[in-house]
């Protein structure tokens, strides 16, 4: 079957757009396109016709891939003009004499420059400002002129809209002075009020360009050579010019429809229904030489609704019906280096709707959000001089802004902005009509991960890349929700993040690595999945950090119970709950510092830290601890460290509770209770806060009436002062408010995420976190508290059991051949009365050789 | 002298009132007298607070100033004396009593009388203007009665849409009745605001509950059937039902005694009078709303004031001319704010507008610029007015910061901390500039604010300037040291950064001395132990030397830190928290040895409490025995120096952390400071020693290290700041060398690093600049004081232990000196002992006698 | 504990004087402790050569410890504050001078007792009421 | 790199009973330090000790895993994660080895006889 001829008379974007989209989704070659271009170039990118003084030539506005062109089933004519339609014949007649036939004609002539009929309109130095060879002619004059006349040349531009703003650009950027004449009382008046157009004037004057408001010219009068020399207006005033541009408009391109009798609007512009059909069902109009049913038969200027046109009438033709819906006039540009955006109902025209404006001539910023009559929905805005919340706003026309509108237009960081969540029909990309609903199927259908691949997959952003911002949020929100962020699967083996691998192991009741990775995941799993699920396990079942299959998946740390130092030493902390310790106990640490002479140092945590035990001694160590009646400290594990506190009300003569009481009571509640992160909790027995409380995850501080509970405290890279939970709470509910973050965080939080950035990420912050905790708002709270009576019931201290169990006690060898040799590169240098690991060089010369011959294969 | 000269005043308003006030404070020779004419049957009051007639003032407590003004000697008051003819040759002027009253001197102060255009049906019952307390009283007394009639509330209206409109539909609104304002312009206030300014205001107004019509002209009022009030018609054929209308449709000058007299009356009315106040005749002046200044009748009255003293200026010799009107107002109508001054209209050419419109909020802010956006030249506030007071004194002068800051909701940019020009006129109402103020707190001995406002009247009419007066007052006492709360206590009148200097400067070394010197009495326990830490500071000598034992708090005195039963904790230093394993043991045996509780503290110590005051020489002796120094744990001083283990154990330590923790805390050990000193150092950025909640904290980097400083716990957690940035070791020396020791030298009593480094002029960047650049030439000093801290450190326990003669001290009771404290009782607790509380004491069973043993053989 | 301190609290009839120490054993503004027949009284040396004594026991913190705190004036009033809390006390009258909003505990009166104080042949005495 | 010449010195270490799967041991052997792991496999493999990024003896203390199909060994230091087959350092953890040692470890070849773990120490000597 011989394929349908569809001529395409035009080649400007949105005819490009046109057969982009027809050859798009016609893969069995349906269609074979005829492209009718009068310029010499293939379509170029109109809107960006400024940038032609600042790039290096044509080419480079040249739109999409190139490879359409050479698309056998699409035959490009330039410099080649349709000269009559014949809709009886279904031909169409070119300048070149050809005729060809079609079974569909798309119009896609665009627009032309409108100049008003002023006498000396037709002088050289007079140009319209509208194609590529328009610009060129003027740049050619202007180099020329500015050669002969030995000075800048005087500039002016007859129109103070979009494009008349774009040509007194072009015409500084070639090096001549530029004055703007308006007609209106500002500039671009279509697009901003009264106020926004006085913002737009200074900001453009302070760019160098004259403006002339509300002055209409008469006369451009011709100088001594008969070129085009000074400008006359309306109030009689003059003005000396070189060279004029006009930018007062354009006009429908539509004489070949009128020619071929179709029906032409009031305004100009072919007729056209919802589906850009004319009268005609094998003729269609498309972009600005239509005048849809939509926009009130009016023909419409910019790209946007062009490009929307063409994909409705190349789906068309493609069998799909898709109604063209009407333009949405929000334009955003950058004129001249100066941000102009105005989108919705910019005019405040609807009934009762609340103008809320910022304006500050200093910054040049002119901002105003159109809101509805009680504030809560978005009418439409406009922006001068700073349009960076234009992408964000621009799609929640019609829709419920939360929060202060006034944020919106505040002076960045004035006031906090809401997040925003679009609904999914809100349009994203204006220029290709991509909605949010598109971005997020292409990333959660169609694996679509990064933003190039979205760009190309959807076209958004692809046209001005306003729009480009907002849709990468999306994007990462939507891979974020889905979990699909590489930072979000845990690893390669498992595609869950944290707390979903912990819900699905609680759910499912599993108890072992094997288990669990043959159930979720995959391969053999690595350093990084292994102590996750340890840790997950340990907090579900709370069994011993060793049992089952789980020594094989813990940290060396969490496997010995011990920390691993710098030279593979261990250091040993026993447990001093809330630092209080006896004599006794005291001495007892002593002496096995002595003993197996490791370095002592009291720490911040209030206990002391015995650094330097060798992984064989740590059995014999922890023997003498556990006889004293000491216990693990967990100071490897990712779990509760330590509370800290001051000495309280039963000594200070300050304290108003008995922190150090309280202190014990928690470190002995939450000891061993495995978490994502390490956890620090304090107590201090009054104000004054001694035990410095606000700085750790967990902080407890003591009021006349009780006790407050802060969370989310933090030191490190970041530090965070904890923030307030409850109030003047007795013991018990503060204890319970404290049980119940814990296991919530424990839960929810990432593998390695701390409680300030979980309680800052959680959805609805604190405030949620509070409601879940003390209003049960997700009614789990049953069931934290159960977890946590577990994790009480079936502590045991991990050193004592594993001291009595010769099986584990296997793995405490230095070598599994030479159980009784030490590791013999270790060498130490005494300073300070105590011993430390000798650095690099102080190695070489106390092991000397020997050590060298530890160290196979060097190169 | 001649005879007392007769001044007639004609009027009883506010402005009289001024004039006579003033002509009584400043003619101190009494050559004058005057006699006050007022038309009203009281004693002038204060017309601009006549709404709070409503609010259930009684006519009494609007009285303006001074009553005893009117007892006055040489003043007349002669109430209900309407003035009604003047006979300028004869000099005398003729009450509604015929009373002729002569003068030398007649003064025109009749004030206005509020207008109503002519429409028709203005004189039935039930409609009034709203000018006076009689026009008010008899509206209430209407409503009330109507309320009583109808049996529903009342449907007020009010013609005009100004500021006395505002005021009388919100007395309507007090009144209960309802109240709609109809305007004839097109927006409420239009000689104070705006466009956006007027809608901001009517939605404000409306959300108040009253409505605002505005464009319609009132074409007539119309009876009901009774022949009251019933209805209004507006020219746009509108109409709206009203039991009570209130004409606030303006003023007009009551300029028709003088018109009779033959003076020149101006082409919109009132009395013409030049710049003195005087008019064509020499005898006669005219001041107030009836006066035409400059070409134009002024219905305000901080320039009626300013004429008064005009007029009393002249008489009295004086030169002083108008200086023009200003016409700033700020208003809170029905609670709403509406501020407006300068050119607020932006009619200055090349005056740019910087506008803040927030409906949602319902605040509309406009400040009126030079088009450098440099110089203030007015502005219009609506909905939130709080920095009119600011603002106002400013206009002319330059804002000083960005703009906006003015504008923008509080605390979203930070507002730009201006210095009033001393001409800067600060209270419009009484013409009193900054300077005045100034001059008031600085050389007439005023330190409060209501001395202030009584010695200069700033704030006493409208009081809307009253938090820049209480500003300026406490930056200039601030300024001149003046401020109580700077004077360390009843000995002292010097701040403690004072005394400090004072003391260097004059090198004197003993209390006695110094309270001689720089004080009076003989001390206290504030000023006492301030002098005993700028002494240890200064010449860190023994903390009881000299007679500095008496000078110190019991803690410094035997240097260990008293609990709540007073008993003390003895707390060896451990610097770094690196401990000997022989050290831990000998702790571990005295705890045992003394029955002490034995608690780590965060500080990486170990601090055992309970030790009595007999027991602390023996403990010590045992601790310097073994090498250990006093910890410092009782003083104003170096606390510890607390760190990780760094790099010698961590893996991640970049840097020795214990090394420098070690090294800084015995390089600071002992030093003498404001309030206690606490530093850390974490050896990576993981920041394991929360370096950044201590005084000065040290971060290891790869590089070297960073110090912050000012960092804090307690009551306000703050984070330290950083000062330097990867410096190596001595770097590190060196700027917390001069940190502290400026610091010690200029902070106040008990006044920790973070809020010194705060109130410090300039803050943390001119902290920065002294100790880094020297800008004020004194590092040197800062650096030779820290090393002569450092040469002359010595152990005050061991020192102690040496000295018989401090020994003596440390007894129990100085007739039974190896007696316990008898009151002492414990409880065993988690095996160790602790204070017995209230009721375990009455209980005598569970309780533990203290230690009575003799440890030592 | 607190009722040996009620009990010096209410003076008997029959007072009796106490030798406690040497004059020269007291130091000028450093005060000590002395052990009267149970009674525990803080005895200060003043700059002026004065002696005065008041009960030991501070009514605000419930501990023995006023011989610890710092002797000061209020305008012509020697002074002694507490060293746990600060308040203030006339060292003639006993009164709490300055309580730092704060209430004695409870059962204890806020003022000092004072007791009378000789100095004869070099000796202090203090007058305890009750003591032999 | 191993020389042509070099010297295959085999030495029991162990019983293949006395290896836990994936718990990794030490072992010495000629001076030179070991690290053995018996993965789930049941195939045994061996590394040198030596953490050629931390110049501790520590191998024998980390994680192993995989890396696609490739057994890993994770540093118990810093984490590097190093390949059992080859010893090639996979993942730097961005960091440099210690100076003097190459970033991969070296492999010895095991064998499992008659229940006895052999290394083959492949002496550069």
């Amino acid at each position: 079957m011989g394929a349908e001829k569809v001529v395409v008379v035009g080649a400007g974007m949105v005819a490009q757009r046109f057969v982009q989209s027809l050859r798009a989704g016609d893969a069995e070659g349906r269609y074979a396109i005829d492209v009718i271009g009068e310029e010499t170039f293939a379509p170029y990118d109109r809107v960006a016709l400024t940038s032609f003084f600042s790039k290096a030539g044509p080419e480079d506005l040249l739109l999409g891939d190139q490879a359409l062109w050479d698309d056998p089933a699409v035959t490009l004519r330039r410099s080649t003009r349709a000269t009559a339609v014949d809709r009886e014949a279904a031909t169409v007649s070119l300048d070149t004499g050809e005729r060809l036939t079609y079974d569909h004609l798309v119009l896609a002539t665009g627009s032309s420059a409108w100049a008003p009929p002023l006498p000396g309109i037709d002088l050289p130095g007079v140009f319209m400002y509208r194609t590529l060879d328009d610009v060129a002619g003027m740049q050619a004059w202007v180099r020329e002129r500015q050669a002969v006349v030995g000075r800048p040349v005087r500039g002016a531009v007859i129109g103070g809209g979009l494009l008349g703003l774009e040509a007194a650009g072009a015409l500084q950027s070639m090096g001549a002075t530029a004055t703007v004449v308006e007609f209106a009382d500002r500039l671009m008046a279509l697009q901003v009020d009264k106020s926004g157009g006085e913002a737009l004037k200074s900001l453009i004057e302070r760019l160098g360009v004259k403006v002339k408001t509300s002055l209409a010219t008469t006369e451009v009068v011709a100088d001594a050579e008969g070129r085009a020399g000074t400008l006359r207006f309306s109030d009689g005033s003059e003005q000396l010019v070189d060279v004029v541009v006009f930018a007062t408009g354009i006009r429908p391109r539509d004489d070949l429809g009128r020619g071929a009798g179709l029906a032409v609007g009031e305004r100009g512009g072919i007729v056209v229904n919802d589906t850009c059909l004319t009268e005609d069902p094998r003729v269609s109009a498309i972009g600005e030489c239509a005048a849809a049913a939509a926009d009130g038969h009016l023909s419409i200027g910019l790209i946007a609704p062009g490009n929307a046109m063409a994909d409705v009438t190349a789906h068309r033709l493609l069998g799909r019906e898709e109604a063209y819906l009407g333009a949405d006039t929000a334009t955003k540009l950058k004129l001249l280096g100066v941000d102009v955006a105005s989108f919705g109902d910019a005019f405040a025209t609807t009934p009762g709707a609340l103008e809320v404006v910022y304006s500050d001539p200093f910054s040049g910023a002119y901002k105003k959000l159109v809101m509805t009559d009680d504030a809560s929905t978005l009418l439409g805005g406009m922006f001068v001089g700073d349009a960076s919340a234009y992408a964000q706003l621009r799609p929640m026309v019609g829709a419920e802004l939360p929060g202060d509108p006034s944020s919106w237009i505040l002076p960045e960081g004035a006031a906090p902005r809401p997040e925003l969540e679009l609904p999914d029909e809100a349009t994203v990309c204006s220029c290709n009509n991509v909605t949010a609903g598109t971005i997020r199927h292409a990333v959660n259908e169609d694996g679509v991960h990064d933003l190039g691949e979205l760009k190309a997959c959807t076209t958004a952003g692809t046209a001005c890349g306003s729009c480009l911002p907002l849709v990468k949020k999306i994007l990462t929100t939507e891979l974020g929700k889905a979990g699909i962020e590489v930072s979000q699967a845990l690893c390669e083996h498992f595609e869950l993040s944290r707390a979903q691998l912990f819900s699905a192991i609680q759910v499912a009741g599993l108890t072992t690595f094997s288990e669990i990775l043959e159930r979720f995941g995959t391969g053999h799993g690595c350093d990084i999945c292994k102590p996750t699920i340890g840790s997950i396990l340990a907090s579900i079942y709370n069994g011993h950090v060793l049992a089952d299959d789980r020594a094989a998946l813990q940290d060396t740390n969490d496997r010995v119970m011990a920390n691993m130092q710098k030279d593979g030493t261990y250091s040993v902390v026993p447990r001093i709950p809330g630092g209080e310790i006896t004599p006794d106990k005291l001495l007892v640490i002593a002496q096995v510092a002595k003993d197996f002479d490791l370095y002592t140092k009291i720490t911040g945590g209030q206990r002391i830290d015995l650094f330097g035990a060798r992984l064989e001694q740590l059995p014999q160590i922890w023997q003498r601890l556990v006889d004293a009646g000491m216990e693990s400290g967990h100071a490897y594990g990712k779990s509760l460290r330590t509370v800290k506190s001051c000495v309280g009300s039963t000594w200070c003569r300050f304290g108003v509770q008995d922190s150090a009481g309280m202190a014990i009571r928690l470190e002995e509640r939450y000891r061993g209770l495995r978490s994502p992160h390490k956890i620090k909790v304090g107590v201090s027995g009054c104000a004054r806060e001694c035990a410095e409380a606000r700085g750790k995850d967990v902080g407890v501080i003591a009021t006349e009436k009780g006790w407050n509970v802060y969370v989310g405290g933090n030191g490190g890279f970041a530090p965070v002062h904890a923030q307030l939970l409850v109030e003047d709470a007795d013991e018990e509910t503060a204890i319970r408010a404290i049980d119940r973050y814990l296991m919530l965080y424990i839960r929810t939080a990432d593998r390695l995420q701390r409680t300030a950035p979980w309680q800052a990420e959680y959805e609805g912050g604190l405030d949620a976190i509070r409601e879940v905790i003390l209003d049960d708002s997700l009614g789990i709270c049953a069931d934290l508290d159960a977890h946590m009576v577990h994790h009480l019931d079936t502590y045991e201290d991990e050193w004592a059991a594993v001291l009595a169990d010769p099986d584990r006690l296997k793995q405490f060898t230095s070598f599994v051949n030479a159980p009784d040799t030490a590791d013999p590169s270790l060498a130490y240098v005494e300073e300070r009365g105590q011993r430390r690991p000798a650095t690099a060089s102080e190695k070489v010369q106390l092991v000397g050789a020997a050590t060298a011959t530890t160290h196979p294969e060097e190169n | 002298m001649t005879d007392t000269q007769k001044i007639v005043v004609v009027g009883g308003g506010m402005v009289a009132h001024r004039f006579t006030e003033a002509m009584r404070a400043r003619d101190t020779d009494g050559r004058y007298s005057v006699t006050v004419l007022a038309e009203e049957p009281r004693a002038p009051y204060d017309r601009v607070a006549l709404t709070s007639y409503f609010t259930g003032k009684d006519p009494e407590d609007l009285a303006l100033g001074d009553p005893a003004l009117w007892e006055d000697g040489l003043v007349t008051l002669r109430r209900d004396a309407k003035a009604v003819a003047i006979d300028r040759d004869a000099r005398e002027v003729t009450d509604a009593h015929g009373v002729v009253h002569p003068y030398d001197h007649l003064i025109m102060a009749t004030g206005s009388y509020a207008w109503s255009p002519p429409v028709k049906g203005a004189d039935l019952p039930g409609v009034f203007v709203y000018r006076t307390i009689d026009d008010v009283a008899a509206l209430r007394i209407y409503v009330e009665r109507r309320r009583k009639e109808l049996g529903r509330s009342v449907r007020g209206a009010v013609i005009g849409g100004g500021l006395l409109g505002l005021e009388a539909a919100g007395a309507l609104q007090e009144l209960g009745a309802t109240s709609t304002v109809i305007q004839f312009s097109d927006r409420l206030m239009n000689l104070q605001v705006d466009e956006g300014g007027g809608q901001a205001l009517s939605r404000l107004i409306e959300n108040l509950g009253v409505k605002v019509r505005c464009n319609t002209a009132t074409e007539a009022i119309r009876p009901d059937k009774h022949g009251h009030v019933g209805s209004l018609k507006f020219a746009d054929k509108g109409e709206q039902l009203v039991d009570v209308v209130v004409f606030a449709t303006g003023v007009r000058p009551r300029d028709e005694l003088g018109r009779d007299a033959g003076l020149t009356i101006g082409k919109r009315g009132g009395i013409v009078v030049d710049d003195t106040c005087l008019t064509e005749d020499p005898a006669v002046s005219a001041i107030g709303e009836v006066a035409c200044i400059q070409g134009a009748c002024i219905g305000l009255i901080a320039p009626g004031n300013t004429m008064a003293e005009i007029a009393v200026d002249r008489l009295l010799g004086g030169e002083a001319t108008f200086p023009g009107a200003d016409t700033a107002a700020k208003l809170k109508l029905l609670g709403v704010d509406v501020a407006s001054f300068g050119d607020a209209f932006a009619t200055t050419p090349g005056a740019l507008e910087l506008t803040y419109a927030d409906p949602v909020a319902g605040v509309y802010k406009k400040l009126v610029v030079t088009d450098d956006a440099r110089t203030l030249l007015g502005g219009i506030l609506v909905g939130d007015a709080s920095a009119y007071a600011s603002l106002r004194p400013l206009v002319g002068s330059a804002l000083g910061g960005d703009p906006a800051a003015w504008l923008l909701p509080e605390g979203s940019i930070e507002r730009p901390n201006v210095e009033l020009p001393d001409e800067a006129g600060v209270c419009s109402c009484n013409n009193v500039s900054a300077g005045a103020i100034r001059h008031a707190v600085t050389e007439q001995g005023c330190h409060e604010l209501g001395e202030v406002k009584a010695c200069t009247k700033a704030g006493t009419s409208c009081g809307s300037c009253l938090p820049l007066v209480k500003k300026i007052v406490g930056s200039e006492l601030e300024k001149s040291g003046i401020e109580l709360s700077n004077a360390l206590c009843e000995h002292f009148d010097m701040s403690r950064a004072q005394l400090f200097n004072a003391i260097q400067v004059s090198e004197l070394q003993t209390f006695s001395e110094i309270i001689e010197r720089f004080g009076t009495g003989r001390g206290c326990d504030i000023c006492k132990p301030t002098v005993g830490s700028i002494l240890a500071s200064i010449y860190n000598q023994h903390v009881l030397a000299a007679d500095r034992a008496a000078l110190q708090d019991t803690n410094d005195r035997v240097m260990a830190n008293m609990q709540k039963d007073g008993t003390y904790s003895v707390v060896p230093r451990v610097p770094g928290g690196e401990i000997l394993p022989e050290h831990l043991i000998l702790i571990g045996q005295i705890a045992q040895d003394y029955g002490l509780y034995t608690k780590i503290t965060g500080g990486q110590r170990i601090d055992m409490f309970g030790a009595r005051l007999e027991q602390l020489p023996q403990i010590w002796q045992r601790l310097v025995d073994a090498g250990m120094e006093s910890g410092h744990a009782y003083g104003k001083s170096l606390r510890t120096v607390k760190s990780c283990v760094g790099s010698d154990w961590c893996r991640y330590g970049v840097q020795d952390s214990v090394g420098m923790a070690i090294a800084l805390e015995l390089r600071y050990r002992g030093l003498r400071s404001p309030h206690k000193l606490k530093l850390g150092v974490s050896g990576c950025a993981r920041e394991c020693a929360e370096a950044r909640g201590k005084d000065v904290g040290v971060i290891a980097t790869d590089h070297g290290w960073n110090v912050y400083v000012g960092g804090n716990g307690g009551f306000t957690p703050r984070h330290a700041q950083l000062l330097v940035e990867d410096v190596d070791d001595e770097t590190v020396f060196k700027v917390i060398d001069r940190y502290l020791m400026y610091y010690i030298r200029t902070a106040d009593r008990l006044q920790r690093t973070a809020p010194w480094q705060e109130d410090h002029e300039g803050g943390l960047e001119a902290i920065k600049a002294v100790i880094m650049d020297d800008s004020l030439g004194i590092c040197d000093d800062l650096d030779a004081h820290m090393a002569r801290h450092i040469d002359s450190y010595e152990d005050e326990w061991k020192a102690v232990l040496n000295d018989p003669e401090r020994l003596r001290q440390f007894t129990s009771f100085v007739n039974a000196p190896d007696d316990p404290d008898p009151s002492l009782a414990y409880v065993e607790q988690r095996g160790q002992r602790r204070p017995a509380t209230e009721s375990e004491r009455r209980d005598t069973a569970v309780l533990i006698a203290p230690t009575r043993l003799e440890v030592r053989s | 504990m607190t009722t040996v301190s009620q009990r010096a609290a209410v003076p008997t009839a029959s007072t009796d004087r106490t030798a406690v120490c040497a004059y020269d054993r007291l130091t000028a503004d450093l005060g000590v402790a002395a052990l009267i027949d149970g009674v525990q009284v803080a005895i200060f040396r003043l700059a002026d050569g004065t002696v005065h004594a008041v009960q030991n026991l501070d009514p605000f913190s419930g501990a023995h410890v006023m011989s610890r705190g710092i002797t000061g004036t209020r305008g012509d009033e020697p002074t002694i504050a507490s060293p746990l809390y600060k308040q203030v006390f006339s060292l003639l009258s006993g009164e709490c001078l300055v309580t730092m909003d704060k209430a004695p505990r409870e059962g204890l009166d806020p003022r000092l007792t004072v007791f009378a104080v000789t100095v004869h042949d070099g000796l202090v005495y203090v007058d305890v009421p009750g003591a032999m | 790199m191993t020389p042509a010449s070099a010297i295959a010195t085999r030495t029991v270490v162990c019983a293949y009973d006395d290896l836990t799967p994936d718990l990794g041991v030490a072992a010495l052997v000629g001076g030179v330090q070991v690290a053995l792991f018996r993965l789930d496999d049941g195939s045994v493999r061996a590394v040198q000790n030596l953490d050629p990024f931390s110049d501790a003896h520590v191998m024998s203390r980390g994680i192993t895993g995989s890396r696609g199909d490739v057994p890993t060994i994770a540093s118990p230091i810093y984490k590097q994660v190093f390949s059992l087959i080859t010893g090639e350092c996979l993942v730097t953890m961005d960091k440099q080895p210690r100076a003097g040692h190459a970033a991969d470890l070296a492999v010895y070849p095991v064998t499992v006889d008659n229940g006895q773990v052999i290394i083959d120490l492949v002496s550069a000597a």
